[in-house]
């Protein structure tokens, strides 16, 4: 018993730094402090995560499985969070209530991603998704009197509560199939079967659906440009880059892990979607003026590109991972300088002249751009070249041309973006201050993105370790 | 004593790089510098010449290029033609420089004209001394440059600037012939050496044209018939650059590279037949426009066109050493005709021989020693011209073609014509000057009768009484050395009646009636001028305007209109996002329902 | 007997269900749906899952339903029953609907849950639910305790007004 | 010296970032610290040119560690006869360019900075031997020459910045393609030019054929050839001066540069097939480019078309596929960087003066500037191939390398060059002879100026009369690249 | 006896009437009752097939009581966004929502 409570010990202490933090935010603690805890609560469950774990073992009669692929996702979601909340608190909100409540639900929120990722049981997978679904509709319709929040808040939950409902019917139907909702004995019946009958393709798509819906790939990709750009800014930064993961963790959990269904009609049709996600992505992204739903759009191309890599076999899973870690460094410092240099007001001509206003802030938010473009020197460009080698080895040619061109596409907007701060002339000259937390969290993601691109060896061998 | 042959090219460089570098501060004393070069460059000069006579050889200098695997070494070449050509040019060259201290000492811009002259002799002593095709290129290319610079020389005027491109570019026209002639020989694996230019390897179609393409760059050079447009134009430049370059060194280039190159000539008859034809149009066609110009530079201009055209009639008729001696003495009298020229220039500031007369009595040195110039071109017994000319009579009968010497008695009945009507009008008869004229300084009259005496003295080279010296020192293959007295005979008479002729036209302006369209093609120059501004000019301006128009509209479009798609789909895909939610989940729904029917379809085929 | 009472009980489900869809006021489509859904204990009750027959009576008809009526008075504006309910994209709405249900139908009759009869003795008894809720299904018995205090928070969050 | 190699291309680098600490107005400083991190490198790649021994055509200097091992990605450098000559043209041109940038007064360190990078990427490029870090320098080269056309440029200055950009990148996406296909069909999987070009020679031709397609199209826009060459004149006319000479001096460079490392060993049997169509184009470059070139009245415009048909030497003697020719190609390539870098550091000379470039303005300024009329006639004899000048010398070599594999193309390309001829001393008639028109009375030369050409003068004057000083360094390393044929 | 086909038919027809529902209601509250309708669809699914695959475990049941729980917190949270937003925009319809589009 000892060992299943060790194993999720670090939910456990999530869970309860975020009722303490309730508690704090009730008796009126200001939002540094409150953000501290959340930092506190997050390193102490980072400390206790090796604790529990050793790779082989299942805890809770099945219901988690702690392999070397979860251990590696959840040390992913924690770094995620680390830095949400060093957003939230360098960010400047319009009014100062509910902190408590708005960090609770970030950790809670994390708690559920770490146990969804872990997870070997189709009902706890649901569960946690659900969980996090509904704590996600809260942040983001979190600015109670903004009509644009309440709005992205409510558009979330339509959509999502579709999105669960589809994959609950598909889980069922699965349930219907093996008589089971473990994993590992799905996958064993599965390749021991292997009859393909259509209602697992029927109960395969409805359960896609659902996980798609929350990695934002093309055709549930809708809610993401009107969610992001209503949610406010550290909720739109933590959606692109958390729950994101984890959609793609959970495919690869559920769909690309068993070779059953890889040798199917699967990867080409994934490689598909990858096309149609990237060219969407980038393309509605070619004539923004606002730059929220310009990085919403973009980071649904960067989707587009890491599903690329799922598509194509072993070394693009590894390619794949390897392209959201740095997805992670790259996109939070990129929305992060956007919202540090101008919270309120986001269309683009607010950016003008920024390389003079914020000489730093416009240095670190170029230099994001550029990684996500994929600029040589930086970590963006090693990742989108190992997601084209995989796509060449596995001869899909088609998917890296589409890479490439949507490369080109990409680079326009970004370009656009850097144009705008460094050539146009700003409209007021006073200087754009940044709060401490900010500059913390901008250099931690600069320094991530300059050292995986200079020297990714470390990264790499643990990726080959996980999916070894 | 040989072995500082290329010092000879080099000190007028040197000089150049002075008055380049120094120019405003030296001043007048310019002049000496680059006067005292080529002073220099004389005496070297006849250092050679002797050393060449107690047996001096070509020696070679350093490696340069190695192309198609073959080395290129430049060497320096010593026999009877180059140093004949080195004394002519040093000779000549100092004169002129002598001449022009006098001619162009009010000029502002006085250093830099004796820096582009001595440039102008490095390169064609460079190109005397080369004993390669490649090496003769390249010091070929620096006489065509410093002509269009020294041409251009008083670029305030439209008119010289524009002169000087044109010589240029026509020039360069020819050298790009003579550029494919060495690429087809480099291409065959020759070396370029003049030494073994006769056995040159290849198939014989393959070299003969680049024996006609060789020619071709003569042909720019030494202003024959299709490349000769530039030549008169050239007269815009100061007088004694025209006496320099258009008269007596650069424009023999051509028919050195042809007498270089003879022995490889000769092997290809085909290519000597053409030079002979080539040459034969010249001279008649340049005679005849002489005969009706009015400007006395420009009668000389095509004077030396045509001189030259009678130079390539005789080598292309088996006639080396009527060739190479005709050189030799047109270099001299044109020189000293170019010269005189300009000192009446000089006092009457009029170029055109209608507006002068009775200059004899008020210019007594210059007109006498132009008229010493006038009676060796016409070919005159004891003058230069006559011996040399006699050399052609003699090569162009024993080559038997009748055509050849009927142009070449018609040439000089022309020729005698021309300078006889240019003579009385100019210096006889009355004085229709407004100003009065006084005579040019010594430092202008002094190379004017140097060049006179040998005008008059350097014919007899060749005459049976120096027994044959000049035949002897060229060594030439043909047997035909004494006096053909019969030969010499007709020659005088042709002569002596194209001024008669002359005389009767002018003094006793006797009208003839014939050939009066052949009179208007000859004022008209051809129209060879305006042919080539139809043919190549215009048609070359609009493919430029055309091609820019192309340029701008049709591929820099096509570029802005690929960045224009992109961003219209772009706006397209962004419109689809229309807020509304039940679309989002109509897509939603639809996305689901395509996945199914895609899937299905394709794994289990149900569909 | 019991089949004859199964079928009533799902027609009836089946018409409640599209009655509480189609009908045009948002009140009566509320007691439509709180129809359904006791419809839907009945099936439960026939599938001898009798715990979960009163759940679903207490959870849903009692609790759920109860938040909706709470809900549609709060929103809903007294006889506004002539503004159009249908969306524009009704028309899609309803041909993608009904083509999956069809894809339903046409795997579901492709499967072999067809002949699938109801085994010999009882279903899961009332103790068996409640070891499984306790040992295998332990976690998520805890977890869905968090869930409904994270929606518990949210829904104060987020429905509280400022003083 | 064991990491020359590394210092030369790091130290810019290192000059960016001691730059960035330098607070912005103290301009001057900042101008010091540049110019001596500029002679720094140029004094490196000199000690590089002497320590270079002629007799070994194979890679010298070679440095080679693994970087990112499981992708097999090495960081691999080293320098050969092709490379030297373009290294040290890049050092000059960075270190001259760095000195005629006092005329830059706006944002100046700013503009420092991104200099550096730019210099760091181009010599990258040139001394890279592993395809990824070639393909990684080549691409740090456009962010810094975007920003310097779009910040500091001419009035349509975003415009031609855009276009550069997306030229250039389109094509290298392309090549970064080209460069994954040829690692997955090369035999030993590698990266490393030298090893791939052992393995790729077996490859089928129609394979070779589509890689090289890939890598050419990237090369070919940065060349420019014919249809891929709209932006250099727009790039040229919107670029500050030295920003220009950088441009055309070592930007075209990188293309053919990119031909002969890497085109020519890896596809010896696309390169022979494709070898007359190479050869056409470059002829068509060559007449289009002064025909166009011509036609413009903008002399930045001219002299950028210019380049064109300069660079259609260089793809005469590469389809050669002989020893001259790619010697010809080689010293082309340098002869062009020296020349007509130069020719635009006059052309600034007189836009700091008189602010248009339309050669209309000005007339006769041989008589108003008598030293800067004699470095512009003389630059441009050079440009227009006078022989004893170095632009002969390279023209020469590619038209005989070219004679002997095509002998049409060749004819063509000489009469193409009359073309040139025509173009050049048109420009000089019009800028320099005629009368002076009113209100042209600048100042001549200064002697900064001065100081600035004559080094170009004194090496164009130097390869015209001895071109073996150039050519010994290539021609082992070029006997070595014809022999793979 | 009641073959498994009929009770998954009927969830399946249940779903499929949620999802109409779903795709075609302008007000927000009914979209909620639709997404209720669906999950009931579930969940006769899931207590169907655990009766039938022999009553070893009741994974089935235990899934449906949990279904059950996150309906309720699902339906709680939906209506205070449909209120929340209703409070501040005085409307219901699904389809006057479009401030953040394009």
């Amino acid at each position: 018993m000892t060992h299943d409570i060790l194993f999720i010990l670090p939910e456990v202490v999530l869970a309860a730094g975020a009722l303490f933090i309730l508690v704090c935010g009730v008796f009126g603690c200001r939002r540094w402090l409150l953000g501290f805890l959340a930092l506190a609560s997050l390193t102490l469950a980072f400390f206790v995560l090796p604790g529990g774990s050793n790779t082989a073992s299942s805890a809770f009669s099945g219901m988690l499985m702690g392999d070397a692929f979860g251990f590696a996702m959840r040390i992913f979601f924690l770094v995620a969070t680390v830095l949400a909340v060093l957003l939230s608190m360098g960010y400047r909100w319009q009014d100062d209530d509910d902190a408590g409540e708005y960090f609770f639900f970030l950790l809670v929120a994390t708690a559920c991603m770490m146990l969804a990722v872990s997870s070997g049981n189709l009902m706890m997978l649901y569960l946690s998704v659900e969980m996090l679904s509904i704590v996600s509709y809260v942040l983001a319709g979190f600015l109670k009197r903004d009509i644009y929040s309440t709005e992205a808040g409510l558009k979330y939950f339509l959509f999502g509560a579709l999105s669960t409902g589809l994959m609950l019917y598909g889980i069922t139907l699965v349930y219907g199939l093996f008589g089971t909702l473990n994993l590992a004995d799905i996958n064993a019946r599965l390749a021991l079967s292997g009859v393909y009958a259509p209602t697992l393709i029927l109960a395969a798509v409805l359960v896609f659906a659902g996980l798609a819906f929350k990695a934002s790939i093309v055709p549930f990709h809708m809610w993401v440009a009107d969610v992001y750009d209503g949610a406010p800014w550290p909720v739109a930064a933590f959606f692109s880059v958390a729950p994101k993961a984890l959609g793609f963790a959970l495919l690869v959990r559920v769909f690309f892990g068993s070779s059953a269904l890889m040798h199917s009609g699967w990867p080409g049709i994934t490689a598909v979607l990858a096309i149609l996600t990237m060219t969407i992505g980038n393309l509605s992204a070619f004539h923004q003026d606002n730059v929220k739903r310009l990085l919403a759009f973009s980071s649904v191309g960067q989707a587009g590109y890491i599903l690329a890599g799922l598509a194509t076999g072993l070394l693009g899973l590894q390619a794949a991972f390897f392209y959201m870690i740095i997805y992670v460094f790259m996109n939070m410092g990129a929305f992060a300088s956007a919202a540090l240099l101008s919270p309120n007001r986001m269309d683009l001509a607010a950016y003008k002249g920024m390389g003079q206003r914020a000489p730093w802030g416009a240095m670190f938010f170029t230099m994001f751009l550029l990684s996500l473009a994929g600029l040589p020197p930086l970590a963006g460009f090693l990742a989108k070249f190992l997601v084209i080698r995989a796509a060449v080895e596995g001869h899909y040619f088609w998917l890296a041309a589409a890479v490439v061109l949507n490369s080109v596409i990409a680079f326009f907007y970004y370009l656009k973006v850097i144009k705008i701060m460094y050539m146009d002339k700003p409209a007021s000259v006073k200087e754009v201050a940044i709060s401490r937390d900010g500059y913390l969290l901008l250099a931690i993601s600069c320094a991530a993105v300059i050292g995986f691109g200079l020297w990714p060896k470390p990264l790499l061998d643990i990726l080959a370790v996980i999916f070894a | 004593m040989v072995k500082l042959a290329h010092w000879i090219s080099v000190l007028p460089f040197m000089a150049f790089w002075l008055n380049i570098m120094f120019g405003r501060k030296l001043g007048k004393l310019s002049a000496f510098i680059s006067v005292g070069t080529s002073v220099m460059a004389a005496l070297l000069a006849v250092l050679v010449c002797m050393g060449f006579m107690a047996g001096g050889s070509s020696y070679a200098l350093t490696g340069w290029l190695t192309v198609n695997g073959q080395p290129i070494t430049l060497g320096i070449i010593i026999d009877s033609l180059t140093v004949m050509m080195l004394l002519v040019v040093t000779i000549v060259g100092t004169l002129i420089q002598i001449y022009s201290i006098g001619y162009m000492s009010g000029d502002p811009r006085y250093s830099r004209f004796f820096a582009y002259i001595s440039l102008f002799m490095a390169s064609m002593l460079g190109l005397l001394l080369a004993d390669n095709l490649l090496l003769l290129y390249i010091f070929w290319e620096g006489v065509g440059l410093c002509s269009c610079l020294l041409v251009a020389f008083w670029y305030e005027k439209p008119a010289a600037a524009a002169a000087g491109v044109k010589a240029f570019v026509t020039t360069r026209v020819g050298d790009t012939g003579l550029l494919l002639g060495i690429l087809i020989l480099l291409s065959l694996g020759n070396t370029l050496h003049f030494a073994d230019m006769a056995s040159v390897k290849g198939p014989e179609s393959l070299v003969a044209l680049a024996a006609v393409l060789i020619f071709l760059g003569a042909m720019g050079k030494s202003a024959q018939f299709p490349l000769h447009t530039w030549l008169p134009d050239a007269m815009e430049g100061p007088t004694a650059v025209s006496a320099l370059i258009h008269a007596a060194t650069m424009v023999a280039a051509g028919v050195y590279l042809v007498a270089r190159l003879y022995g490889f000539f000769l092997a290809h008859p085909l290519a000597l037949q053409m030079v002979a034809c080539v040459g034969m149009i010249s001279a008649l066609m340049a005679a005849s426009i002489a005969c009706v110009t009015n400007d006395i530079k420009r009668i000389l201009a095509y004077s030396t066109i045509s001189q030259l055209g009678l130079m390539m009639l005789a080598l292309g008729t088996g006639g080396y050493t009527g060739g190479t001696f005709h050189l030799m003495t047109h270099a001299f009298f044109k020189a000293l005709l170019f010269l005189g020229a300009g000192s009446v220039i000089h006092a009457a500031h009029t170029q055109d021989i209608r507006a002068m007369g009775g200059l004899f009595t008020k210019m007594k040195m210059t007109s006498v020693t132009f008229i010493i110039g006038a009676l060796a071109l016409a070919g005159i017994m004891p003058f230069s011209g006559f011996w040399s000319k006699d050399e052609i009579f003699c090569a162009v009968w024993h080559h038997g073609n009748m055509w050849f010497f009927a142009a070449l008695i018609a040439t000089s009945f022309m020729t005698a014509f021309y300078m006889a009507r240019l003579v009385l009008l100019a210096f006889f008869g009355a004085s229709r000057l407004e100003k009065d004229v006084h005579e040019s300084p010594l430092v202008m009259t002094g190379p004017l009768v140097v060049l006179a005496a040998f005008s008059a003295g350097l014919g007899l080279l060749g005459s049976p009484w120096c027994h044959g010296a000049f035949q002897h020192f060229i060594q030439a293959k043909d047997e035909a050395i004494g006096l053909n007295v019969p030969m010499a005979i007709c020659s005088t008479m042709v002569s002596l009646s194209g001024i008669m002729g002359a005389y009767m036209i002018v003094v006793r302006n006797v009208k003839f009636p014939t050939w009066t369209w052949l009179k208007k093609m000859a004022v008209n120059k051809y129209y060879v001028d305006e042919l080539y501004e139809v043919v190549f000019v215009r048609p070359f301006q609009r493919i430029c305007v055309v091609s820019a128009v192309f340029d701008g509209a049709c591929i820099d479009r096509a570029v802005n209109d690929v960045g224009r798609v992109v961003g219209a789909c772009g706006q397209a895909v962004r419109r689809i996002q229309t807020g509304m939610i039940d679309r989002y989940l109509l897509v939603q729904a639809g996305g689901v329902l395509m996945l199914l029917v895609f899937i299905l379809g394709k794994v289990c085929r149900i569909f | 007997m019991t089949e004859t009472v199964f079928y009533i009980i799902a027609v009836s489900l089946c018409v409640f269900a599209v009655l509480s869809v189609t009908v045009k006021d948002v009140f009566h489509s509320a007691v439509w749906l709180a129809l359904a859904l006791l419809s839907v204990a009945g099936i439960f009750l026939s599938l001898d899952a009798a715990f979960l027959g009163v759940i679903q009576v207490l959870v849903y008809v009692g609790g759920i339903m109860t938040l909706f009526i709470f809900a549609i008075k709060l929103t809903a504006r007294i006889g506004d029953r002539s503004i159009r309910q249908v969306s524009q994209q009704s028309v899609c709405g309803g041909i993608v609907s009904a083509g999956i249900f069809g894809v339903f139908l046409i795997i579901i009759y492709a499967n072999q849950w067809n002949d699938m009869m109801l085994p010999p003795g009882q279903g899961i008894g009332l103790n068996g639910l409640g070891k499984a809720l306790l040992t295998t299904y332990a976690l998520p018995f805890e977890f869905i305790s968090v869930l409904l205090l994270a929606a518990l928070v949210g829904a104060i969050v987020i429905g509280k007004v400022k003083q | 010296m064991p990491h020359i190699l590394s210092t030369i291309i790091f130290l810019p680098l290192l000059g960016a970032l001691v730059l960035a600490v330098i607070p912005a107005r103290r301009e001057a400083l900042i101008r010091f610290t540049a110019a001596a991190f500029n002679a720094a490198v140029l004094g490196c790649v000199g000690a590089l040119c002497v320590l270079f021994n002629h007799q070994n055509g194979g890679m010298q200097f070679a440095e080679d560690h693994s970087w990112i091992g499981q992708v097999g990605i090495r960081y691999s450098l080293g320098v050969d006869g092709v490379s030297l000559a373009l290294v040290f043209l890049t050092a000059l041109l960075g270190f001259l360019a760095c000195l005629a940038s006092d005329r830059i007064r706006t944002k100046v360190k700013g503009y420092f900075i991104v200099f550096q990078i730019l210099m760091t990427g181009m010599l990258g490029t040139f001394l890279a031997l592993d395809l990824v870090l070639f393909y990684m320098f080549w691409e740090t080269v456009l962010i810094p020459m975007f920003f310097l056309i779009g910040i500091w440029g001419g009035p349509r200055r975003e415009y031609a910045a855009w276009k550069f950009f997306f030229y250039t990148l389109a094509g290298s996406l392309i090549m970064l393609l080209g460069i994954v296909a040829v690692y997955f069909w090369a035999e030993p999987h590698s990266f490393s030019m030298i090893t791939l070009a052992r393995s790729t020679a077996s490859l089928s031709p129609v394979v070779q054929g589509a890689l090289f397609g890939a890598f050419f199209l990237a090369f070919a826009i940065k060349i420019p050839v014919f249809p891929f060459h709209t932006w250099l004149p727009d790039a040229h006319v919107e670029a500050p001066t030295p920003v220009s000479v950088i441009l055309a001096g070592v930007l075209l460079k990188m293309g053919t540069y990119g031909l002969l490392r890497i085109c020519v060993p890896l596809f010896p049997a696309a390169m022979t097939m494709l070898a007359l169509p190479l050869g056409i184009l470059g002829v068509i470059n060559l007449v289009y480019g002064a025909c166009v070139a011509f036609a413009q009245t903008d002399i930045k415009k001219m002299i950028a078309y210019s380049s064109v048909s300069h660079m259609g030497f260089v793809l005469l003697g590469v389809a050669a596929m002989n020893s001259t020719g790619f010697n010809g190609s080689l010293l082309e390539m340098f002869n062009h960087g020296i020349i007509t870098g130069a020719m635009f550091l006059l052309v600034g000379v007189v836009y700091e003066r008189a602010h248009t470039r339309e050669i209309g303005a000005f007339g006769g300024l041989a008589s108003v500037m008598p030293r800067y009329a004699f470095f512009l006639t003389f630059m441009a004899l050079a440009s227009l191939g006078l022989p004893g000048l170095s632009g002969f010398v390279g023209e020469f070599l590619s038209l005989a390398g070219v004679f002997v594999a095509f002998p049409s193309v060749a004819i063509a390309g000489a009469v193409g060059l009359i073309a040139l001829v025509v173009l050049f001393l048109v420009m000089i008639k019009k800028m320099l002879w005629g009368s002076p028109g009113k209100g042209v009375s600048w100042p001549d030369m200064g002697l900064k100026e001065v100081c600035i050409i004559l080094p170009l003068v004194v090496i164009t004057l130097a390869v015209g009369f001895y071109p073996d000083s150039v050519l010994q360094y290539q021609k082992h390393t070029i006997d070595i690249l014809v022999k793979l044929l | 006896m009641i073959p498994l086909g009929h009770y998954v038919l009927l969830s399946a027809f249940l779903f499929c009437v949620g999802l109409f529902g779903v795709l075609t209601q302008r007000n927000a509250i009914r979209f909620l009752i639709s997404i209720e309708i669906m999950l009931n669809g579930a969940n006769i699914n899931l207590v169907a097939f655990n009766r039938y695959f022999g009553a070893s475990d009741a994974t089935g049941q235990v899934f449906a009581l949990f279904v059950i729980g996150v309906a309720a917190a699902a339906s709680v949270v939906g209506l205070v966004l449909v209120i929340a937003v209703y409070r501040l925009r005085k409307s219901v319809f699904i389809d006057d929502f479009n401030l953040l589009k394009w």
